[in-house]
């Protein structure tokens, strides 16, 4: 059993890993930069240690001033919340050979995952629905030809390194296609230091459909279900639910399975998140997250069960205290992500806030590190709270997210409450038709682009 | 002509009276003034949401020794650059590197920290006198904690 | 050349006057100045506590009018003694039972409150003239909602 | 349909039903007295009335000023919450006479049950187990030693209109019968103007444990599991949880069903609760609340029900939305009740609030009509917030209260929470292991008594 853990985080998922660690009885260790000094997670924490100044690079993602900080504060294991060290597969190595539990997957889990073209290899190997498209990297432009007309226009052509946009080029004319292979690397190139690229089929409106995974790494390994994570703006999530409107439950019961099958055969452990793309009743594997995710509280609102225990438990060695049939989904969730920006120019809105007052009541979750008077500061992520309803149905749910949204009171600095509470009121989103290109549109025609 | 103040001008009679004003109405603020004078009393303005929201106790740094009592100012101290463990010598074996009351040059090693089996010299920013030694060898030291006053 | 203060110079009675302004208003802060004096009470400083959490709109009360634009001072106002509907006249047919500007005696009616089918007698509490009548017939009023001013 | 409520309440329960009412998409009147202009439910509602000065006599009991303020404001119907006028039978039937709906049960089910000699004679007759006792009102000290030998002592002498303790006598020795039911015939005269007494077997070391009904006055009835609301400080509940330690499933299910029957013989509608006291496994029927519950949100923890909900929809003349087989209880939930008083001299503690700053995270309710420099006036119950946790186990449960009454930040008043602090670290309570005087006792000691 731990004793004490370091929590390798901030803000909101600092204090939900502290509150879970508490809740086993189990010692906590803040770390933190003087920016974060007077932070909730600090105040909270059993101990906490400065491990440098405000940028993030030089604090929250300097993988020796967090092992030090383990070393001198004698922790037993370091959980790393999610961003920062969270998928950093050499840290998760160095944390093993300082003698401390890594709360989270392998390095070699983290590594594979971490490289898009083994990842996808990886997956179909294990029986994962994957993208049709190039069998790994491609340079001549006379194989991506030879894919495209295998599989059919359009085709994307992505950065194997990448992310965040950066790389990718859609190509609807055959003739289109030698130019954009040739700046996909040449962008993929700048962007990663890796000019690798691969081209496979273009989903024209899909939704974004995850499954949540739970593996002790001794054979067990469960699915709670799925997240509709299909809104969101510039590849950041906005709004999660769950059950997703999409799926029946045969649905969801299949890609379940297969998931399961295939991180069976990967031998993963802890809690993992593998995302989908969904169109025309398929799935599309789009990458696996080897960590904990923002949008978790979700899936524990349905199913009952607390996510960061679990991972806490199998990094301990335990084996997972849920078996499949254990878990029966109910009603439905939703996650709200509050930031301190404009919702209509999406400027970041750092600085002090007034009074701070979270909505309450039957089936409502806040999880925010902010309390009255708090400064948030510039240095970090604009996401500030999470709020999360429970309802018995997806309209019990909708109607209880418009009044805790009407409830919530966050003085002093501009949020996105108001986005949200226009997302709530769109026709596409109380029908639950939408896409992941819904939201941007919405934003697009809000500012009468 | 601007005089110095001096504490007999000020009439603390007359700022008694607006503070008990201010008790009995229960504001938070009275400016009063006349051509020859203004005075202005205030009370516990907005002061409450600045507190964090603490029910239990503030967490401990890690291993750090309790403020000392006595008053030091620590504006100029030389700070340890990382997080790690001080030492005050090369080895157990030797002396330390400084003691109170030692001067030293720009640049000599007044310390080590080590952080993940790397040992880091800490070396004085500016000449000087030691004028205080602020941690113990062989213990935990935060990012920015204070080590070495000098003078 | 400038005097110093004295406690005697302080007006308490301007300065509660302003408190009680204040108060009455439910304004945080109030300045007064003349050519010869100025005085300035505030409360609640910092704001921000004081004020109630509420993310959507304050709730208007139920079918109250707006607050007239003009400035009225409402200290000593009558006041409705229950929640009910005012009516200014014995019946729709009758005068009123005062108007603007008339004279009344103390114990004279100036209204009725009707509540549950009971109609209550609103009564002058002094003799004077009615400045303004703050009230429709005909609509709600809520308990203490100032009904007349009588100067 | 209702388009509009009327809420005859204030505090954190006017905020419960208003939260209700938004999620139903029904409009809200609040009403107050002049001591809560400010109070959150004023503000939160659609539409306030002031209904009179601070003592609740002139205003939240004022039944004229209630129904005037619904006239005026053209509400549908009221709801009375709990306390106040919620048990006032002359109030339910004068409301649906002015053509409101009454949300809650029939004037005459209210009239049944506020009557404690006809209660319990109805509850009988319904099947319900009673504390055997005398057959009605006792008057002659002969009549009472006939009852007193035939169930055996000790017995105690109680108020037929009584409540609160007075005109209660146990009777130990069978010649202090005599004086005791003389000395609570005066009492009870004097503190209800009625003399009337019953003697009935008393119980040493009960538990309180009630059963939490709802039916819809069409012949549906269901039970949502028991509350063990065994802790006990002069009659007023402190700590309630769900479900009870003492009881399993077998006992559960029966009670339960015994309850439903009765339930539906006395063609009730609504929320109420059977409040029993349990010893050596037989329960013994202590009296009917025809209203919600302050302890309700505990159900609603463990089934997912809203119960104000239902009490609504039921109000309107809908059906049950669930039915029994439709109800499972899931895990365990406690509630505590924070009120503004001295945790060692229960001096109430009324006024100003600084920072108030409620705990979140998973499985955690605040039910609370508390704000940053909200003054809590002195008029009204010291009751001002309700923690509600839920766990998927008791000791889940328990480790999530411990952890959220530590972040809870009340400023400025003094409040019981060190005295929940000290009641959730207690081995009698840990285990489970207590009765309706384990509190008494605990408090007791804790004064050096």
């Amino acid at each position: 059993m731990f004793e004490k853990v370091l929590i390798a985080n901030r803000g909101e998922i600092a204090l939900r890993i502290l509150r879970a660690c508490r809740e086993m009885g189990i010692a906590t260790v803040a770390v933190h930069s003087t920016a974060d000094t007077d932070a909730m997670h600090v105040r909270l924490a059993d101990e906490s240690v400065c491990i440098g100044p405000p940028p993030a690079k030089q604090s929250y993602l300097s993988t020796q001033a967090v092992l030090t900080a383990a070393a001198i504060s004698d922790a037993d294991a370091i959980h790393p919340g999610y961003g920062f060290l969270s998928e950093n597969a050499d840290f998760a190595e160095m944390v093993e050979e300082h003698g401390f539990s890594f709360i989270g997957p392998s390095a070699d889990h983290i590594r594979l995952m971490g490289d898009k073209v083994a990842a996808k290899k990886a997956a179909r190997e294990a029986g994962i629905p994957v993208v049709p498209g190039s069998d790994g990297a491609v340079t001549d432009p006379d194989e991506a030809m030879a894919v495209a007309r295998d599989i059919g226009l359009p085709v994307i052509v992505k950065a194997a390194a990448g992310g965040g946009g950066r790389g990718m080029k859609v190509v609807r004319k055959i003739d289109e296609l030698a130019t954009a292979l040739k700046t996909a690397q040449a962008e993929a190139s700048a962007a990663f230091g890796d000019g690798s690229v691969y081209v496979e089929k273009f989903l024209g409106k899909p939704r974004h459909i995850e499954i949540q995974i739970m593996a002790d790494g001794l054979g067990n390994v469960v699915h709670l279900g799925e997240r509709d994570c299909s809104l969101q703006r510039r590849h950041q999530k906005v709004l999660e639910e769950a059950p997703s409107p999409a799926l029946n439950g045969e649905q969801r019961e299949k890609i379940g399975r297969v998931t399961v099958d295939a991180i069976k055969k990967l031998r993963y452990r802890s809690a993992g998140t593998v995302e989908y793309l969904y169109e025309d009743g398929e799935f599309y594997f789009i990458e696996m997250n080897t960590r904990l995710q923002v949008e978790h509280p979700v899936t524990e609102g349905i199913t009952g069960i607390d996510l960061v225990r679990e991972m806490i438990r199998v990094a301990q060695g335990a084996k997972l205290s849920v078996t499949q049939e254990d878990i029966k989904l109910r009603g439905h969730a939703i996650e709200c992500r509050i930031n301190a920006e404009d919702p209509v120019t999406f400027m970041p809105s750092p600085g002090k806030v007034g009074i701070y007052h979270a909505p309450g009541g039957l089936g409502v979750r806040v999880d925010s590190a902010l309390y009255s008077g708090y400064t948030v500061p510039p240095h970090y992520d604009s996401m500030i709270a999470k709020l999360i309803v429970h309802g018995a149905t997806r309209n019990e749910c909708l109607m209880r997210l418009r009044r805790t949204l009407q409830e919530f009171v966050i003085d002093g600095i501009t949020t996105n409450i108001p986005l949200q509470q226009r997302i709530i009121e769109e026709k596409g989103f109380v029908d639950g038709d939408y896409d992941i290109h819904w939201l941007e549109a919405l934003v697009a025609a809000g500012k009468g682009d | 002509m601007a005089k110095s103040p001096k504490a007999s001008d000020i009439n603390t009679d007359a700022v008694r009276k607006l503070a008990d004003l201010l008790n009995e109405t229960g504001l938070t603020e009275i400016e009063y003034e006349t051509d020859d004078w203004s005075i202005r009393v205030a009370k516990g303005g907005g002061t409450a949401v600045v507190q964090a929201p603490i029910a239990v106790h503030a967490a401990p740094a890690a291993g750090t020794p309790s403020p000392a009592p006595e008053a030091i100012d620590l504006a100029g101290a030389v700070t340890s650059p990382m997080v790690g463990v001080v030492y005050l010598s090369p080895d157990p074996d030797s002396p330390n590197f400084v003691s109170e009351g030692d001067d030293v040059k720009e640049g000599q090693t007044l310390a080590l920290v080590e952080a993940m089996k790397v040992f880091n010299q800490i070396n004085a920013p500016r000449a000087g006198k030691v004028k205080k030694v602020l941690v113990t060898s062989g213990t935990p030291v935060e990012f920015g904690e204070p080590m070495f006053v000098l003078e």
